[in-house]
């Protein structure tokens, strides 16, 4: 068991342009500190986060994965945040059976205007990946070859639609 | 392998914003050599890279350098995204081919240690350089606009909008659901803070718009249906059956006076009048016509009666008529669907539906209004006693987190005005109960003055309860308010004999399945949510719909009158520019690799994707997808892309960010 | 009392503000203490305001300003009859009973309860438990009768003459109280819990 | 059959035994059986949560430990006391909500060898049980001896109504589950508009002047509408009105003999069973005289004055429960 004090874990963050990568840029103005581990991907919806796409942060040696988005209800798209969560959902259970902690995704949600929470958020989040360590997962070297990942991302696409249904 | 592409990157200084917190030189020699065999040619820092130097520096290395690709590592992509993309542009460079990463918002500002920092840094801008290397040429679409509008709710805020519209020459469909247009506003007596009579600086507009060659009044009608995306949408309108030919009909109103069914009245009266079963909300009604309340005719019910056929000289009366079916084309839709009262019932402590002498802030309306149902006399619920104290309740329902948490701003100055009125015209004792005063706007604050020197009581403190339930002899038989005056801190019991209750304005009650029709949202309160609460608080998230008046929140009549004129504007804006070029930031799908799965097909919040049977593939819209970029996430055959968003673009910056890109292995 | 409340007091012994030790103390995930409009619907709507020496509203506005003395000695918190009328018209949702009994908790803790003019009611809520704790049952006529004779011997010879007597007369009042089976499990359960600390913080 | 765990509270055993006894009659016409908790102790009332915390839910604690040990098949927990109902409600509320309070509440229980997760007993006010479970028609059915021209206010008190945990069955201003009850049984409710204002509550030991105050106004308001009987749900509420009742009218200088009866009293009396087997009597203030006014047949409603025309129309009434 390393020391995982000097650990310093890498995050790869999917922020919403709307809500989240403003929270962001809003904690930037506002000079909010937070630990430099996280990196951002900027979409343009968290619906539009992929599954693979975490994966593949996994595969490429990301400790954790943020997902963020607007708040329930405040969707620049109406509502496909809310798809974020299910898939999230989805994800964290898939990750699991890949033998990774799911609590290495995390979903936040963070308006335009919330930039200390997201940052708060953030500094959690890298705390407690610090805590888990690094990213220990056996089957990096397969998907490397990217053989596994349309797989999974067909698994959990699947899933979600059944999940569409249900609801 | 050789890079394909030739890139420039630049580091901004942002004077000592980033320059004090990362190591901007270290950067930009770092990019030249470590990303170099990643085909970046040249990497430069600069003090700002935003000033004209700053630019020039880049446009001159576009075309010496023939970049074909440019990162720029500066502010948010919020701030200069479109500065740089012109800047490219104007060197003739595809402005699609410009990446800008933060390294100010998300690095130096956040930041404190600059080895982490700058190592930060080298992996944003690593990221970005994977990423511009998928970027594409995109051209901004565009879209012709039909210079036809549709105005739904024909209120206050809905005449200004169509009657702006109109007026320059366009046509405007204008959609009420009641049988006349004037909305709330007709209802009122005075306005305030200038008390003019609501009735007459309405009706002219109603007037006008009612006989416009422009506008086409489409009353006691409901959209039902809408296609289509901005510039071209198709609208199925229902016109319910008022069982009166308009053709014929004068107007006369006979059939009014003549049909024996007499109902109260629980719009346009607010409950506190009468109507009948065929009527016309109001005398100055627009258009003129009366309808005939099917639920309420006793000839429906009983299929005997036949009074308004039989005293019709026009013979306008035609028991046979059916609902209409309206098919329109508009190219943009102004949302003008107004407000409910809450409904004070529900606020059980104040005794609204059990005490008969409690009214709504609406009832009061009618109450004064000469044309309502006592004439404009100010009388107990008996229609006859003139009350010799009167309360009035601020915040019924608003303010409240059992009903609505938000304020419904028109309620203290409504109440004013109320205590205004029954202090000129019963000489009543007046007291006002409010939690705070707010009367914010011009010449609002000024009337409160005036009020107060009229010798009005007010009483900071939200009321508790008004009770029939009495202590002492003189509050038998009377309303007794009980509350904490806040001025003292003292309980206080003040018997009145009528209770004036300001409600709350809420969100119509279907104005989720509107939003839903129109592809627009409702924020948490139920409210038509604007596209910038501040600087864009007409338009919406969608192309070509806009909203005006209180369907955004609660507002008076001078703001709503602003907004209907506002989206007008905007409206006028798009027919003059005859088409709209919008960003190309799309989802296309790739036919040859769709299975035909339509997982995407429901996911859409805007319907921009259909399902074509004979092709057995999916196909979008390009005019009315947002580019949120759920169906590509969603598309298990990876068969949707979507432009400047595409997997290839992401997965590639998540590469840079993870330092894959290096051609020696780093360590992340 | 000072006619300047100086601000702030800041934080006490433990490193926090009176408000935030009212809220820790107060159960439920957060009564919204700090949420307090100032509109007066608790005072208004309290059946025994007028006898109040603050109404509630005050009372957190005293809170706020970390004027811990006067608030711990108000006879407030000892006159709410906990009839909950504040807590359901609350605008803001403020658990505003169950922060009087966080009050009256405080007040007894820190010795202010004697300082109100509802001095008595600590005693009767004690001479209460103390039934509670020794029959595991309460026994309320018996109860007023002891607690009238420690404070108001008039009162109690009215108690045990008229109305206490009919009542007795009716079969409706006991002499003891019934003693629950099982008295060790509950003397058990009770010592552990004030062992624990009885005003732990149950919003940590 | 419905069955429920059973709760009684202190009063039930002595000052309120006539509620326990006609709850017990009139039980077995609407098909239902209570199963009284074992060992139950106090609920604390409104006094052990004035002292101390942690064993003032620690009490409450063991009453819901052991209702839902000896309740196997997630049976709701009925309690006829309003502040019983409350105090056990609130704790497993209170339990849910904070998990430091749960886990020290659980800590003292396993002294006593006992433990509760909150959530896993349901609680409910009696009231609520007859006016939901059972319902209305169920009771119009047992009906044998309607209270035709019995002028009935029913009165709620505070805590089946207030606060609003979870959402209470019925509004916390005016209720009507109650009144609607009286009128199935042939009562004659009368506007009671005080309906749901506080009794006092433990106010007559802690200020006499509070509580007579609140007193005098209950039953006053009550007078005045016309009401013969007032109908209770709490053994507080029926104390206190009918115990202080004498002291009331000795402070205002009034004259009230209102009797208070428990619901479920007047509820056996509709069903046929006898005043002495509804403990009628051991009221302070007689009802007997009142409950000479229930005649054979029902009253002619009185004529309703004809509206002027000048009238204006009411709002329509919100449904009742």
């Amino acid at each position: 068991m390393m020391n995982n004090e000097n650990f310093e874990p890498v995050i790869i963050g999917f922020t919403c342009n709307w809500c989240s990568y403003r929270a962001a840029d809003l904690a930037g103005t506002a000079r909010v500190k937070y630990p430099p581990n996280v990196r951002l991907i900027r979409l343009m919806c968290s619906g539009r986060m992929d599954p693979t796409f975490v994966l593949q942060a996994f595969a490429g040696g990301a400790d954790g994965v943020l997902i963020t988005g607007c708040h329930p209800g405040e969707c620049h798209y109406l509502e496909q945040n809310l798809k974020a969560l299910r898939r999230t959902m989805l994800l964290k259970r898939t990750v699991a059976q890949f033998g990774i902690e799911p609590e290495r995704v995390r979903l936040v949600w963070a308006s335009a205007a919330e930039g200390v929470h997201l940052a708060h958020m953030i500094t959690d989040m890298v705390e407690e990946i610090r805590a888990l360590g690094p990213l220990n997962w056996p089957q990096v070297a397969a998907l490397n070859g990217n053989s596994h990942v349309p797989v999974l991302k067909k698994a959990a696409t699947v899933s979600e639609e059944k999940v569409e249904v249900a609801a | 392998m050789m890079p394909q592409e030739r890139i420039g990157v630049y580091i901004c200084h942002c004077g000592s914003n980033i320059a004090g917190t990362v190591d901007v030189e270290e950067l930009s020699s770092w990019a030249g050599e470590a990303l170099r065999h990643r085909g970046v040619v040249v990497a430069r820092d600069y003090k700002f890279m935003c000033s004209s130097l700053g630019q020039d520096l880049i446009a001159k290395d576009i075309k010496e350098d023939k970049l074909t690709r440019v990162v720029v590592a500066a502010c948010s992509p919020h701030l200069h995204e479109a500065t740089f993309r012109k800047a490219c542009a104007d060197a003739g460079l595809n402005p699609y081919l410009c990446e800008l990463v933060s390294i100010r918002e998300q690095v130096s500002w956040v930041h404190t240690d600059k080895v982490a920092a700058t190592a930060k840094a080298k992996a944003v801008i690593s990221g970005g350089v994977e990423r511009v290397i998928h970027h594409e040429p995109l051209e901004p679409m565009s879209v012709p606009i039909n210079p036809a509008t549709l105005v739904v709710g024909g209120g206050i805020a809905g005449i200004q909008a169509a009657m702006e519209i109109a007026d320059s020459g366009f046509h405007v469909y204008l959609v009420e659901r009641e049988p006349s247009i004037g909305g709330h506003m007709a209802q009122f007596d005075k306005t305030f803070p200038t008390l003019d009579c609501a009735a007459c600086i309405l009706t002219p507009k109603m007037v006008s718009i009612g006989s416009h060659p422009h506008v086409t009044l489409l009353t006691y009608s409901e959209v039902e249906q809408v296609d289509g995306y901005v510039g071209n949408f198709s609208v199925r309108v229902r016109k319910k059956a008022s069982y009166v030919n308009h053709d014929v009909c004068t107007g006369c109103s006979i059939c009014e006076e003549k049909c024996p069914k007499k109902v109260v009245d629980s719009v346009f009266e607010a409950g506190l009048g009468y109507r009948k079963a065929i009527y016309r909300p109001f005398p100055q009604a627009v258009p003129k016509y009366p309808v005939i309340d099917a639920e309420n005719c006793i000839y429906f019910d009983t299929g005997k009666c036949k009074a308004c056929e039989i005293h019709c000289e026009a013979g306008a009366i035609d028991f046979e008529q059916e609902d209409q079916i309206i098919e329109l084309n508009v190219g943009n839709i102004i949302l003008a669907t107004g407000y409910d009262l809450f409904d004070a019932r529900r606020e059980t402590q104040y005794g609204y539906g059990r005490l008969a002498n409690v009214f709504t802030s609406l009832e009061f309306e009618r109450l004064t209004n000469a044309a309502g149902p006592t004439n404009g006399e100010i009388v107990l619920r008996d229609g006859e006693t003139k009350p010799k104290a009167v309360g009035i309740i601020h915040c019924v329902g608003s303010r409240d987190r059992k009903f609505n948490n938000y304020c419904s701003v028109i309620c203290c100055m409504q109440s004013l005005k109320f205590a205004h009125l029954v202090k000129e015209r019963t000489g009543a004792e007046v007291y006002n109960f409010y939690i705070d005063m707010r009367t914010a706007y011009k010449e609002y604050d000024e009337f409160y003055q005036r009020v107060l020197s009229e010798g009005v009581h007010f009483i900071r403190g939200r009321v508790a309860e008004v009770t029939d339930v009495s202590n002492t002899p003189e509050e038998e038989e009377r309303l007794v308010i009980q509350t904490e005056d806040t001025r003292m801190g003292k309980q206080r019991r003040i018997p009145v004999d009528m209770v004036i209750l300001s409600a709350a304005l809420e969100p119509r009650h279907d104005s989720d399945e509107i939003a839903h029709m129109f592809g627009i949202s409702c924020s948490v309160n139920g409210w038509f949510i604007e596209k910038h609460p501040k600087l864009d608080p007409v338009a919406t998230m969608t192309e070509g719909i806009f909203i005006a008046g209180c369907a955004q929140g609660p507002k008076d009549i001078p703001s709503t009158v602003t907004q209907g004129a506002a989206a007008a504007a905007r409206v006028l804006g798009r027919i003059q520019q005859k088409e709209l070029a919008l960003e190309p930031i799309r989802a296309e799908v790739t036919e040859a690799l769709c299975s035909g799965c339509r997982i995407c097909n429901n996911l859409c919040p805007y319907h921009a994707i259909t399902f074509d049977e004979a092709k057995e593939v999916s196909v979008i819209n390009a005019a009315l997808c947002q580019g949120c970029g759920t169906c590509v996430a969603a598309c298990p055959s990876n068969a949707i892309s979507g432009t400047q968003f595409s997997n290839e673009q992401v997965m590639a910056q998540l590469e840079g960010l993870l330092m894959l890109n290096m051609a020696e292995p780093v360590l992340a | 009392m000072n006619r300047i409340v100086n601000q702030p007091r800041g934080p006490t012994t433990q490193g926090r503000t009176f408000s935030e030790e009212v809220i820790a103390q107060t159960p439920g995930d957060d009564p919204r203490l700090s949420m307090c409009l100032q509109c007066g619907t608790c005072g208004g709507s309290c059946p025994s305001g007028a006898d109040m020496d603050y109404s509630p509203r005050e009372l957190f506005a005293m809170i706020d300003a970390d004027m811990r003395g006067e608030v711990l000695s108000s006879n407030t918190p000892w006159y709410c009859v906990s009839c909950y009328y504040c807590m359901v018209r609350c605008p803001q949702d403020i658990h505003i009973t169950d922060i009087m009994y966080t009050l009256k908790r405080m007040a007894i803790q820190e010795g202010f309860s004697q300082e109100s003019n509802a001095k008595d009611a600590p005693d009767f809520s004690e001479t209460f438990i103390d039934f509670v704790e020794n029959y595991g049952r309460s026994f309320e006529l018996g109860l007023a009768t002891l607690y009238h004779l420690r404070h108001h011997p008039m009162n109690a010879m009215r108690m045990a003459t008229g109305m206490g007597f009919d009542l007795f007369r009716r079969g409706r009042m006991n002499l003891l109280p019934t003693r629950i089976d099982n008295i060790d499990q509950l003397q058990a359960i009770l010592a552990e819990a004030k062992a624990i600390g009885g005003n732990g913080d149950a919003n940590l | 059959m419905q069955t429920y765990s059973y709760y009684p509270g202190c009063a039930l055993e002595r000052n309120a035994a006539v509620y326990h006894d006609s709850l017990m009659a009139v039980a077995e016409s609407l098909d239902l059986t209570f199963t009284e908790v074992e060992d139950w102790n106090c609920c604390g009332a409104t006094e052990y949560i004035t002292i101390d915390l942690i064993p003032a839910y620690a009490l409450v604690g063991r009453n819901l430990a052991l209702a839902a040990e000896q309740n196997c098949n997630g049976r709701s927990l009925v309690a006829p006391c309003s502040a019983c109902f409350l105090n056990l409600k609130k704790t497993d509320h209170y339990l849910a909500q904070s998990p430091e309070l749960n886990r020290q509440v659980n800590q003292a229980l396993a002294a006593g060898g006992l433990h509760y997760d909150p959530g896993s007993v349901h609680v409910k006010h009696l009231l609520e049980i007859v006016a939901e479970d059972v319902g209305f028609e169920k009771v119009a059915r047992a009906v044998k001896r309607p209270l035709y021209g019995l002028k009935v206010a029913p009165y709620y008190g505070c805590l089946i109504v207030r606060p609003a945990f979870d959402g209470t069955f019925d509004d916390a201003e005016q209720p009507s589950s109650l009144d609607v009850l009286m009128r199935t049984i042939g009562a004659e409710v009368v506007d009671f508009p005080a309906k749901a204002q506080c009794c006092g509550g433990h106010m007559t030991q802690i200020s006499e002047e509070v509580a007579l105050h609140l007193i005098h106004q209950l039953l006053k308001n009550a007078v005045d509408h016309g009401a013969d009987v007032i109908a209770a749900i709490c053994p507080m509420c029926q104390l206190n009105l009918d115990a202080y009742q004498d002291a009331v009218n000795k402070h205002y200088g009034t004259d009230f003999h209102i009797p208070i009866l428990y619901f479920t009293q007047l509820l056996g009396l509709a069903f046929g069973f006898g005043e002495a087997t509804m403990g009628i009597g051991q009221e302070l203030v007689d009802a007997r005289p009142a409950l000479a006014n229930i005649q054979s047949k029902p009253l002619k409603p009185p004529r309703r004055k004809r509206p002027s025309k000048k009238e204006l129309p009411m709002p329509p009434k919100l449904q009742e429960v």
